[in-house]
């Protein structure tokens, strides 16, 4: 079931007093099946745009079609959609069953399928998210991740075409959460639904979505694939937003960018003041400079994580220390222990404040 | 677990004190009544008891009871519903207009039923003609009984169900849900103890009330009189045993949340360890 | 068919007196008129029991402690304009009058109203205001004094405001005002209805107390009426006429000779003139023109006894 | 207001009920609450403004507003510490029978007025079980203010503690380690870290308890005295207008304490919101 | 100051009913400065110890000593402790400036600065953390991340000893948490106090601790250096619950390990059915197979993550897919889209059935 978001706005609050504009004139198109991620930071208003998709909260303007059918002024319960709140909103006072089974128990008699039927969708739902064994829990006697697999059987037994989740993810733990993660990725295969969910956490949101939309303010940034969207990032919000930044800022002349004592060659880029951006692991460092780059830190910080070792580099040119990421192998060739003095060469360049997002790649990679 | 206040000495203290004083303003004045009650021996109390007009009154107080609870519990849960579950103007208008029961004086809640059913008021008229009886019968009394007691439930459940908040009956609908199947099935579970709470209140409140019920039930003994009318009527006529027979039943009858309140003890140990059980 | 049914509006502290006549009252009646018939009974403060009525209480009868909560009910058509013209004694078929009770011994020598107005006396009797008892005391005290100080208006007001002002505590009601000087053991004398005495002996023995009747004091009259216009909607006409008939009747009266009450029938009082002492009673119409003069001057908010009580 | 909120009520709203309750709730608080009270305003119709302002300035009955805001004050200041306590020591103690002490609490609502008016006259009177007791002290309860408080005290006693109670059980155990971890001893911590929290439950059970206070009747006439000037209440006053039949007078006299406590209940009402406003950070 | 933990433990419930072990008796020996994380699955005793620690809750036996000072018996109040709180427990009526001023309002008179004292010893603490402007306002008008501050600058009002921090950064979003974790450290190398904390995030206690103390089941499984644990798990259940780990189980013959068609010379392992285990990015992929290790497998999903990318990889073989993270060059360079077919090849494989942990590098990462 594809889903046409058109020109939909929502302030709250009554005229005359403290209203707040939650979403712009927003446009969005789903396709059929696709799973997708609202990206955000905290009152950028993917709640409200999640809840008035579902018809919980009323629009001011603006139409929502699922298919071909306006939905606009359908009441949720009709909209056959299932939605995950962010935390979970469980029936605290029954069962797992029952909560699974509410969905079926609520329709009207006629459409009612019989008890038996019911008992053996609910089971097949529980078996699906692997909590056979719980039926008879209630939900505080589960952890948080089984928690959230009971509200997404109890969203499913309806079998929405749409599925709306809200941070479903929120409130658990790492490893948890990556194992839930990729189960609904395959609950979204398998039965092929259209999903919708909301996340503030960049790596959810592209580890998880086939499209991500990134908002700010109630407004629309981005709309990309996950990979589109790291690497040609529209603008300097979703820049930031996707990850860690280094700020390098100075004057150009000649193609040439001059921080105090650094330096670095920009080939192509106008005179003038210029702020460049880059990601810790489009970090090079090496124990010398070149003619390209000159551009002295010293290593202030050693933080091993896995994989990389993170190294918060600090000079009296930058104004805030960077942080460059590198591979263990790298770390013990530089012996990059605290205070040690190392050059970095930037691999990739981001530059925001030309008219277009532009990246520039003053060093090979070598 | 360190909390404020739980050092044993002044632990100690505060219990102390509160219990010297409830002993002091409650519990004498309970054991004073079943004093006076029982001065002339159990048989004499019996004998009051199984007085006719008693009787009667006993009837009446409960048929009023079970009259206005339910209209009360009723209107309660719509009311804290509606000022919990929707923003509107003037919702904090209505939320202050419940609370006119507690500002009237019974005495005047009395009145100005009278004044509007009775002979010469506004409806009195017409009922009168029609030979319809409101005042100095059952109905006016449950009425008076309704408007005195009206504000417990609503009280009751509106700071729970604002705390609880709307969650889960977002999710009931989405889960197509129709609103009594919402109320019933994920509502009512959650506030059931306030209820309970808010009944007992109404149910203590309506049992005992006296002025607003004086003034329209015109004390007909063994027709309109309620066990406090009947409580005043036997004080007045140097029946001070009787009096206070009548009193100490009522007594019992709040006592009787004492039964339901272990009820609802029982009822929450239950569902904390079916919630808390892991 | 339903056996008819008579509502009796009486005053509060009537409920055992009533509930003594109404059986008698209903065997006579089988007698008369071969007819089973059932008495109810409605008691309450007489004020409030008329306003009831005026409101919509569908009494037959009244029988009340207080002409003027009669007269409210005349003047509001409910009651005949000339109702204390139809029965004897001014529709009064029993009257009492106004007595001390003072503790065991009389330690304060108290005998009449003079004494009353002692320093070091102090009194317990119901609030004018609310009470018809009260009303009684207030007017007997004046009484008193009219005749003591022969009419000196300020002399009367002088003894009014010492007597007022020795009272210790002011109850609603003439069983509260009993209560505060019986079991809270305040004030000197309580001053109450004559009548009421046999209750309080009744209820707190015979010996710590005393009975002193003065020898000049109010005539309080209970009146009682038929509630025309809903006896007629009750077809209860007869009935209640021949209610407040019955209580005219010798044994009737003997009956409430025996609850204290002082009545007309010579034979009975004669009967039960020991218990009685002697005394001078005066009327209100005597001594106040008429019973809406006496409220009017007296009662009414700004009147003669809100004058009394200012400071 | 009611056509206001049938405009807005036309709009879709997401959870049922709005239409029926708010049609259910109009229409119970017009008939049973309203429509009533419109009667005394027919009776208030039929003084002139002069005669009105005449009525309720009688001196005696200014002094009986006193005496009736004295007793109520102090009832309420009373219930204000006894309730507390009493919701403290329910909510964060365990001793024996406090089931039974937490169910007393609710007496005073079944009782009728005249029974605890007698039944504390009787105790607390310079001849009864305490009253006795408190005499050598020079302490009179019955037939001063002091009873009259204490009736008023005695009646309203449910309000303050079962307000507070909910609040109090609902009061996270963080909040209490968080001010003792910031080395704040007993007495400060509870000043300014959890009675703040009460406020609001505690207003509004004090106010109840108050407003209650003005209106009672038959508890205190048995334990108030009655004397003029001294320890008449305003209630009283009324039932004297009544026994008058003078109900406009009577309806002057009511509709002082009703709009005092109206204006009261609504100021508590308001100010909460303020207060519940800033807590959740200018969301309602 | 340096805490000594000495065979604590702790039971909760009363005997008869429900009891729970939530401490084993447990030793811990934190030095003068140093920066703790307490690591571990929900349930695992993280917050008891740290609420023992602090005075909040009494253990059944054992001893807390603060330096040479036995503090067992000793109030909470007393014990110049400074806590903050998962949810920050921040006192909602009172505004940021009172929040912070209350632990020196609630000094004795006598100990009690002067209000001008205070008053400037609260606005440098607002500057710390940056929140001078913000002095006025109330806890719910700040975002999480600021609340947060707010919550330290409280506890560091009275210049404590011994910082305890409960998942402090738990309800924040990635970025807010990224910024107040360098924030946290910085502040702790400035003012030199000691600091436990707690935390259910694997990134997150190796990224800001000095040491690391990863707990289950009321047990200390491991303490050690991030980089240590890292390096050299004591267990399985710490190997594991560091990152996420793929599976590899087969019958071993001659130093040869099969499972299914799958092959892998495993050089020094004994005959017999083993379990492997390896991390994401201890998997070399590539198109070719080789003598030592011939493991086919096929990717199911690409996920692009920032730096990385990460593949899930499917194989009859495999019992449960595996994941393994390669950089962009490589992906792009085995252009491993879904369905592609690949050889693993094992950079590191860890053992933990033998008696002590085992790390094999059967392949040179070349
Ligand atoms: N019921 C409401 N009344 C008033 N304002 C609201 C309401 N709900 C949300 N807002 C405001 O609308 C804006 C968008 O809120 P929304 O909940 O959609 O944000 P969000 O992106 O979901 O944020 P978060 O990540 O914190 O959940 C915020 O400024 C918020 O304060
Ligand atoms: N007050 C309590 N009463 C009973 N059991 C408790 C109590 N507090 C904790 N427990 C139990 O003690 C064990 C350890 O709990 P603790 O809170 O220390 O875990 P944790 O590691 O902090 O977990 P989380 O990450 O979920 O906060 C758990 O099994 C828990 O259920
Ligand atoms: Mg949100
Ligand atoms: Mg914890």
């Amino acid at each position: 079931m594809s889903i046409r978001i058109a020109n939909i706005a929502k302030t709250y609050g009554r005229p005359g007093r403290g209203r707040t504009r939650a979403l712009e004139p927003i446009d969005l198109d789903i396709h059929d099946g696709e799973l997708i991620g609202l990206l955000g930071p905290s009152g950028s208003g993917k709640t409200t745009l999640l809840r008035i998709v579902a018809g919980l909260e009323q629009a001011d303007s603006g139409t929502i079609h699922f298919a071909e059918r306006d939905v606009t002024n359908v009441h949720v319960r009709d909209r056959r959609i299932g939605f995950v709140f962010q935390h979970y909103a469980l029936f605290r006072h029954m069962s797992v069953y029952d909560n699974v089974a509410f969905g079926l128990n609520a329709l009207p008699r006629r459409e009612r399928p019989s008890s038996a039927e019911i008992r053996s969708r609910v089971m097949q739902l529980l078996e699906m998210v692997r909590l056979q064994a719980f039926a008879e829990r209630f939900p505080a006697q589960l952890s948080g991740g089984q928690q959230q697999r009971v509200a997404l059987a109890r969203a499913l037994a309806l079998k929405p075409d749409v599925l709306l989740l809200d941070e479903p993810f929120g409130a658990l733990d790492a490893k948890v959460r990556q194992e839930l993660r990729r189960w609904l990725r395959h609950l979204h295969e398998e039965l092929h639904f259209t999903s919708l969910f909301v996340t503030h956490d960049q790596e959810e949101a592209l580890e998880l979505s086939d499209r991500v939309v990134v908002m700010s303010d109630g407004r629309i940034e981005q709309v990309d694939t996950p990979d589109a969207l790291y690497r040609q990032p529209a603008n300097r919000f979703v820049f930031e937003f996707l990850g860690d930044v280094n700020r390098l800022e100075g004057d150009v002349r000649d193609e040439t960018l001059t921080c105090g004592e650094a330096r670095l060659a920009v080939p192509g880029m106008p005179d003038g003041r210029h702020e460049l951006l880059l990601r810790p692991h489009e970090i090079h460092l090496s124990e010398r400079d070149d003619a390209r780059a000159h551009l002295p830190v010293s290593v202030s910080a050693v933080v091993p994580v896995g994989a990389e070792v993170r190294l918060e580099l600090e000079a009296d040119w930058l104004g805030e220390p960077w942080l460059a990421s590198v591979g263990h192998e790298t770390f013990e060739r530089l012996d990059a222990k605290r205070g040690k003095r190392l050059f970095a060469h930037p691999v990739r360049l981001h530059r925001f404040d030309a008219e277009r997002p532009q990246t520039l790649s003053p060093v090979c990679a070598s | 677990m360190i909390r404020i206040g739980d050092a044993p000495a002044v632990r100690r203290v505060l219990i102390g004190t509160a219990l010297v004083l409830t002993a002091l303003f409650l519990l004498l004045p309970l054991v004073a009544i079943f004093a006076q009650a029982l001065m002339s021996g159990l048989d004499v109390y019996w004998q009051n008891l199984s007085d006719q007009y008693t009787l009667a009154a006993i009837g009446l107080t409960l048929l009023v009871t079970l009259a206005t609870v339910p209209i009360n519990l009723v209107f309660g849960v719509f009311l804290a519903w509606l000022v919990t579950r929707f923003d509107f103007p003037g919702r904090r208008l209505l939320q202050t207009l419940i609370d006119i029961p507690f500002a009237v004086s019974p005495v005047v809640a009395g009145l100005v039923y009278l004044l509007l059913y009775g002979r010469n008021g506004w409806l009195g008229g017409w009922l009168d003609a029609h030979d319809i009886q409101i005042m100095f019968a059952w109905p006016g009394i449950v009425l008076a009984t309704i408007f005195v007691t009206c504000p417990f439930v609503a009280r009751e459940l509106i700071p729970l169900m604002q705390a609880q908040g709307a969650r889960e009956e977002e999710a009931a609908v989405t889960l197509g849900a129709s609103g009594w199947t919402i109320f019933r099935r994920v509502t009512l579970p959650k506030i059931r103890h306030a209820l309970f709470y808010g009944v007992i209140l109404t149910n203590a409140r309506a049992v005992g009330e006296f002025g607003a019920v004086s003034v329209v039930a015109g004390a007909i003994r063994g027709e309109t009189n309620t066990l406090p009318l009947q409580v005043e009527q036997l004080y007045q006529d140097y029946n001070t045993v009787g009096a206070f027979t009548s009193a100490s039943l009522l007594a019992l009858l709040a006592l009787l949340a004492l039964l339901t309140l272990a009820a609802k003890a029982a009822l929450e140990w239950r569902a904390a360890r079916r919630e808390n059980a892991s | 068919q339903d056996e008819r049914e008579l509502l009796n509006s009486s005053y509060d502290i009537a409920r055992e007196l009533f509930a003594a006549i109404n059986p008698k009252f209903i065997d006579w009646w089988q007698q008369q008129h071969d007819e089973t018939v059932s008495v109810k009974q409605s008691h309450g403060g007489s004020s409030t029991q008329a306003r009831s009525i005026m409101q919509g209480l569908r009494a037959d009868v009244v029988t009340f402690n207080q002409v003027t909560d009669v007269n409210v009910l005349a003047d509001a058509g409910l009651v005949a304009k000339d109702w204390q013209q139809q029965y004897p004694n001014h529709a009064s078929p029993y009257y009492s009058t106004t007595a001390f009770l003072v503790r065991k011994g009389n330690p304060k020598h108290i005998e009449n109203w003079d004494d009353l107005a002692r320093d070091d006396v102090s009194l317990v009797f119901p609030n004018p205001k609310t009470s018809g008892n009260g009303r009684y005391t207030y007017l007997a005290a004046w009484a008193y004094a009219d005749r003591e100080f022969d009419g000196d208006k300020s002399k009367i007001e002088d003894y009014m405001k010492t007597f007022l002002g020795n009272v210790e505590v002011f109850d609603t009601g003439g069983r509260g005002a009993t209560t505060t000087f019986v079991e809270r053991g305040i004030g000197d004398v309580l001053i109450t209805f004559e009548s009421e005495v046999n209750n309080i002996r009744n209820e707190y023995g015979k010996d710590d107390y005393e009975v002193v009747v003065p020898p000049v004091s109010i005539l309080a009259e209970f009146p009682v009426a038929v509630v025309d216009e809903y006896a007629e909607r009750n077809g209860n006409e007869d009935l209640a006429k021949g209610y407040l008939d019955y209580l005219y009747t010798p044994e009737a009266q003997r009956l409430l000779a025996d609850f204290n009450y002082r009545v007309n029938d010579e034979s009975v009082a004669a009967e039960f003139s020991d218990r009685f002492p002697k005394t001078e009673l005066l009327r209100v119409e005597d001594v106040f023109g008429s019973w809406p003069d006496a409220m009017e001057t007296h009662f009414a908010s700004g009147g003669e006894l809100d004058q009394l009580q200012r400071r | 207001m009611i056509a206001n909120a049938f405009a807005i009520g036309r709009q879709r709203r997401v959870l049922p009920g709005f239409g029926l309750s708010l049609g259910i709730s109009l229409t119970f608080v017009s008939l049973i609450l309203l429509l009533p009270l419109t009667s005394l305003v027919g009776q208030l119709s039929q003084l002139s403004w002069s005669q009105y302002w005449f009525l309720i300035n009688d001196p005696r009955l200014l002094a009986s507003y006193a005496v009736t805001l004295l007793g109520a004050g102090v009832a309420a200041l009373f219930n204000a510490a006894f309730g507390l306590l009493m919701a403290w020591v329910l909510v964060r103690y365990d001793f024996p029978g406090k089931r039974l002490v937490d169910a007393l609490m609710d007496l005073p609502f079944a009782l009728p007025t005249a029974v605890a008016g007698v039944t504390l006259a009787t105790l607390y009177s310079n001849n009864g079980w305490v009253g006795r007791l408190l005499e050598p002290l020079g302490i009179s309860v019955a037939y001063t203010w002091v009873g009259i408080a204490l009736a008023m005290a005695f009646t309203s006693i449910p309000f303050v503690v079962r307000t507070v109670q909910p609040v109090l059980e609902d009061l996270p155990a963080e909040v209490d380690e968080a001010a003792v971890t910031l080395g704040a001893r007993d007495g400060h911590a509870f000043r300014r870290v959890i009675l703040p929290h009460l406020w609001p439950a505690l207003v509004t059970g004090t106010g109840l308890a108050f407003v209650r206070s003005l209106g009672e009747f038959g508890a205190v006439i048995f334990i108030a005295g009655g004397k003029p000037y001294e320890t008449e209440i305003t209630s009283l006053m009324i039932f004297v207008k009544l026994q008058e039949y003078d109900y406009a007078g009577a309806s002057a006299v009511a509709s002082i304490v009703l709009a005092t406590s109206l204006i009261l209940l609504l100021a508590i009402n308001l100010w909460q919101g303020r207060f519940i406003k800033r807590l959740h950070g200018g969301r309602p």
